[in-house]
């Protein structure tokens, strides 16, 4: 069985529309960091795939991940100081953009 | 790394990402949902090693699957007020659901409409030295802007972290 | 290997001028001395951008700073001299200098490495450190219940945007092979290319705040403190537009259609923008709507895929910027209100004067900065035969006027009972900011034909 | 076939390596703390109390796992798992010697330490799934320190792999091979020696975590996450502990001793003892750390925290930048 990037590519696009829908459905805001995550991770996903099958010897795509990685770790670190102290002064980690049900 | 891709094993990992990240949105509890999460990230490293990017699964290890975790369950035990936090949806989640099936069906069908144009698997590519030779030379500039990044993230995080003297 | 190490000089005093604020506890004068350092290093670096040279490509065909990066990098660093200048003045709401000043220095270092970026890894990191610091500036005050909670929502919905350009980016380097932007190569991607390039835009729409996105703006922004405001809405974003004109350019290339999207969406940012300016009673959403509609007009000319419509794109966002930071500073002095306003012409003249010299730019009248932004871009949109976004930009225009002249109203003939506020106590460095934003607003007016002949904009 | 039944082979041999060091360092640890405390260690089963241990792990065979009320129940039996797992599988890329290694890996020395880094994660998600919030305490602690001591860990390192150029944990011990001025061994241990303090405290700190006082049977906050856990899965738990000493005690010897390699010896003679020298080597670094937190004080979490992020990390990067210079210097252009 023969596994062409497609493939690849493919479990990264399942991955990153799952973790859109789950930015867009969660309240909790640490879901919806992890959510971000996973998009983070399938943008990667693609972007070693294509390195390895279109640019094998100049791995710009592994560099780029690299990179992508290093920055989403950074916002993804951010994030959580903010989630915690809009908890400090609300008691709450619900976003408020998103009504309750 | 051969020049194929084991297909048995390919179809393992992307069941376990898969699986992985559906279960981390179906869970009831946020701390499941992290532990599905860093599951899901050790299946990506798991493909990175079939990519041949040796050094990025093992980085994906080190900073997705456990540092963030880690970091991402002490934020949830900060935070709980019951012990189980559950997972709350949004009332407008079928909104997204729509939207989130609508990019998955255009990405399916660009992906499809690409096909097979590049399908073989070329020659293994240099390995980790190379990639570090890359990184400190001709990527320098944007090495030394993820460094400025790391930076800014650290002063913000310390920011909002520190307790506010009243 | 590296030639031209001597093109990072402003940035790297940018930095320079961030790390000193960063340590301001140790400099004399602390908190404000820190400020006015930053203050220094920036103003510094604009000079030195204005008078340096312009260069090929260097560090690997990565960044090039050409005479449009010199422009924009001018207009970023010499943008944020002014407001650190009105910050050492005034101070944030709240809570000390140091730290805010850091974070827009290093946003400005990120912007100004932007608009130089010729590559897609370039690009992206730099667009990162651009509007990362933009958070922090949107929840600087720590707290303000409601403002972290804004910047948590501003947070979640830029990351989201920047995942999203991510992801684009990857499908379009897989289809052209390369990072370069020069190397993009569209021709024949089919259904893919369309992907890519509609999620990177899409992604790239948002982080620049355009039409079919701005609600995440509007939301969230409109509760911030306006301070934080004044720079979020123009430095990062003039590092995105001009980054974003860039990448246009170039897509536009291979893929022609792309004009039409940009088009699409130029239109639903005039009119979006501008009728949701017309109802606004608080200043901040205003200048938010009425900051969507200037887009419109922007991407009108990016709609014509030339390069004479970037450059007067580029043209246009400084021109744009620096009226806005002006208001949104009296802003930030006077108050959030419209009523705030009231009889300002009696209490301080010469800042109502200068209000009145800023929105007549943004409207468009002549000699100033917007006028000329303005007829630029409609003569690139003209030259690509988009008769009817031009007409759409003209009636938007109009319709703008009336929303500016209710300030001006309100500041020369408003409700004197209205009025409340003490008197503003005087700062020289906050005037001297203002003053400073006046100058420019007309001196780019004044210099507009040079200016934009050193863009490279041609016309017939 | 062969390969898959070597790998299974390796990793078999993996498995009771882990398990039986487990077993010869709880009976190290009770002997030898006990001679410096002045008292005698486990001493009924066996002569001076030989198989004690080995009884020890039999009861905890033969004990019915019991699980407290209201726990998390798939979270609660997952996470020693996720403890015992990475402390196994650590093992991967550690070399016994030349040869005798489980797996030759591009990026070993990196891997081990991505491997270790996912035990915190076990113990977090053990100790919010225990029920308990003297776990739930106890744990958030143990893992705020591994994580200010593991940064200053990788960070003290980086020097070695600046030098060497590689990541190999069987090419590093190759450079060390042979003597500098025909007296010293070629260890990194001696021009690094910054690195080597740097990386013993950073260890030390991680490592010296009160879960192996459980034998002490000293309950309350401080043990963390195996506070609520019995029988088997508490062996699980002290098992993977134990584990990690002897994992980073061998990372030590391999970055900075030479690994198997012996000075003043022949090449052919190595060969053949390079696993036995390995093995004392790093025994010998165990005993280090095994001493040193039974004649030290413990010290507070805070001081802990304070030492790793406010010291050892700014120390290590000063350190990093001196070597690079160094290094940048004395051979401009290449990687030395």
């Amino acid at each position: 069985m023969a596994v062409g990037p497609s493939a690849f590519m493919g479990v990264a696009a399942v991955l990153f529309s799952l973790g859109l829908y789950g930015v867009l459905t969660r309240k909790n805001a640490v879901m919806v960091l992890m959510s971000l995550e996973l998009m983070t991770v399938a943008a990667c996903l693609n972007m070693v795939t294509v390195s390895r099958f279109v640019t094998p010897a100049e791995m710009t795509g592994q560099v780029f991940a690299v990179f992508a990685m290093a920055v989403f770790a950074a916002q993804i670190g951010i994030g959580l100081a903010l989630v915690l102290a809009v908890y400090r002064q609300t008691g709450s980690i619900e976003l408020s953009s998103k009504k309750a049900t | 790394m051969s020049e194929t891709v084991s297909g048995p094993v390919f179809a393992i990992l992307a069941f376990a990402c898969i699986g992985g990240a559906i279960g981390m949105l179906s869970a009831r509890n946020t701390i499941h949902a992290a532990l599905w999460l860093s599951e899901v990230m050790l299946a990506v490293a798991g493909l990175y090693l079939l990519l041949s990017a040796e050094y990025l699964a093992v980085v994906q290890v080190l900073i997705y699957a456990s540092a963030m975790s880690v970091v991402v369950l002490f934020i949830i035990m900060l935070t709980l007020r019951e012990r189980e936090g559950p997972v709350r949806m949004a009332d407008f989640s079928i909104g997204g659901g729509i939207l989130a099936g609508l990019t998955g069906v255009i990405l399916y069908m660009a992906l499809a409409d690409r096909g097979d144009r590049i399908s073989a698997m070329p020659v293994e590519p240099s390995g980790t030295a190379a990639l570090g030779e890359l990184l400190f030379g001709r990527w320098t500039l944007p090495l030394e802007v993820a460094a400025l990044i790391l930076l800014v993230s650290l002063v913000a995080a310390v920011w909002w972290s520190r307790e506010v003297d009243s | 290997m590296l030639s031209g190490y001597w093109h990072f000089t402003p940035e790297v005093l940018v930095v320079c001028g961030a790390f000193a604020a960063l340590f301001g506890g140790y400099l004399p004068g602390k908190d404000r001395g820190a400020a006015y350092a930053a203050a220094g290093a920036a103003a510094l670096a604009a000079a030195i951008v204005a008078f340096g040279g312009t260069g090929g490509p260097i560090v690997f065909g990565q960044l090039e700073p050409d005479s449009v990066a010199r422009y924009a990098r001018t207009g970023l660093a010499g943008l944020t001299a002014v407001w650190v200048l009105w910050v050492a003045g005034r101070g944030m709401p709240g809570e000390r200098r140091r730290e805010g000043v850091a974070l827009a220095l290093f946003a400005t270092a990120g912007g100004m490495l932007l608009s130089m970026a010729e590559d897609l890894i370039v690009m992206f990191v730099t667009l990162e450190l651009a509007t990362m610091p933009a958070y922090v500036l949107m929840g600087y005050r720590r707290k303000d219940v409601s403002g972290l909670k804004r910047a948590l929502d501003y947070f979640v919905d830029s990351i989201l945007a920047s995942v999203i350009v991510l992801y684009g980016l990857s499908f379009l380097y897989g289809i052209s092979g390369s990072t370069a932007f020069s190397g993009l190569e569209l021709e024949g991607s089919g259904m893919l290319g369309f992907v890519a390039v509609m999620l990177t835009l899409v992604g790239l729409f948002a982080k620049v705040s355009a039409a079919p996105l701005r609600h995440w703006t509007l939301d969230a922004n409109a509760k911030a403190a306006p301070v934080s405001l004044a720079f979020v809405s123009t430095v990062p974003r003039v590092a995105g537009i001009v980054v974003m004109s860039r990448l246009i350019l170039a897509i536009a290339a291979s893929a022609p259609a792309i004009g039409i999207l940009v088009g699409v969406a130029a239109a639903a940012s005039m009119i979006a923008g501008n009728c949701a300016a017309l109802s606004q009673g608080d200043l901040r959403r205003l200048l938010i709507c009425s900051g969507i509609a200037h887009l419109g007009y922007l991407m009108m000319a990016l709609a014509a895929g030339t390069e004479t419509g970037y450059g007067a794109a580029v043209f246009y966002a400084v021109a744009y910027a620096v009226p806005s930071m002006g208001v949104m500073l009296v802003v930030a002095e006077e108050g959030v209100a419209i009523g705030d306003f009231a009889r300002l012409a009696s209490r301080r003249p010469w800042v109502a004067w200068s209000m009145v010299l800023w929105l007549l730019s943004l409207i468009g009248i002549p000699p100033l900065a917007g006028f000329f932004g303005k007829l630029y871009l409609i003569g690139a949109a003209l030259q690509a035969e988009l008769m009817a976004l031009v007409l759409l930009a003209i009636l938007a225009t109009l319709l703008s006027a009336a929303y500016y002249f209710r300030i001006v109203r309100e500041m020369f003939f408003g409700d004197e009972d209205e009025q409340v506020g003490g008197a503003i106590e005087p700062s020289h460095a906050a005037t001297v900011a203002l003053a400073l934003c006046a100058v420019a607003t007309v001196a780019i007016g004044i210099g507009a034909p040079r200016l934009i002949a050193a863009l490279g904009v041609r016309f017939g | 076939m062969n390969a898959l039944l070597s790998s299974a082979l390796h990793a078999s041999a993996a498995l009771v390596l882990v398990l039986l060091n487990g077993v010869v360092l709880v009976f190290m640890l009770r002997r030898m703390i006990g001679r410096m405390h002045l008292r005698r260690g486990g001493l009924h089963a066996g002569p001076g109390g030989v198989i004690q241990t080995a009884a020890d792990v039999l009861k905890l065979l033969s004990k019915e796992g019991t699980r407290p009320g209201g726990v998390n129940r798939w979270v609660y039996a997952i996470a020693p798992m996720a403890v015992f797992v990475p402390s196994l599988v650590a093992y991967a890329a550690l070399p016994f010697s030349e040869t005798l290694r489980i797996t030759r890996l591009d990026t070993g020395l990196l891997f081990t330490f991505a491997v270790l880094s996912v035990v915190p994660l076990g113990v977090i998600a053990g100790s919010l799934a225990s029920a308990s919030n003297r776990a739930l305490i106890g744990a958030m602690r143990v893992v705020a320190r591994q994580l200010a001591c593991s940064v200053p860990l990788l960070l003290s390192v980086l020097p070695v792999v600046m030098i060497t150029g590689t990541l190999d944990l069987g090419d590093i011990v190759n450079y060390q091979t042979g003597l500098w001025s025909g007296a010293f061994p070629r260890w990194f241990a001696i021009p690094l020696l910054p690195s080597l303090a740097i990386f013993t405290t950073a260890a030390l700190c991680g490592l010296d975590r009160t879960v192996f006082d459980i034998h002490g049977i000293e309950p309350g906050p401080e043990s963390g996450l195996a506070g609520e856990y019995s029988a088997m899965r508490f062996g699980l738990l002290c098992i993977s502990e134990f584990g990690n000493v002897f994992v980073i005690s061998a990372l030590a010897v391999t970055v900075f001793f030479g690994g198997w390699t012996l000075p003043f010896v022949p090449l052919d003679l190595q060969s053949s003892i390079g696993p036995v020298v390995f093995l004392i080597k790093t025994y010998t670094l165990v005993f280090l750390f095994l001493w040193t937190r039974s004649v030290l004080p413990r010290v507070r979490t805070d001081q802990l925290m304070d030492l790793g992020w406010k010291w050892l990390i700014p120390l290590s990067i000063v350190w990093i930048m001196l070597v690079g210079l160094v290094v940048k210097a004395s051979l401009p252009g290449t990687v030395v």
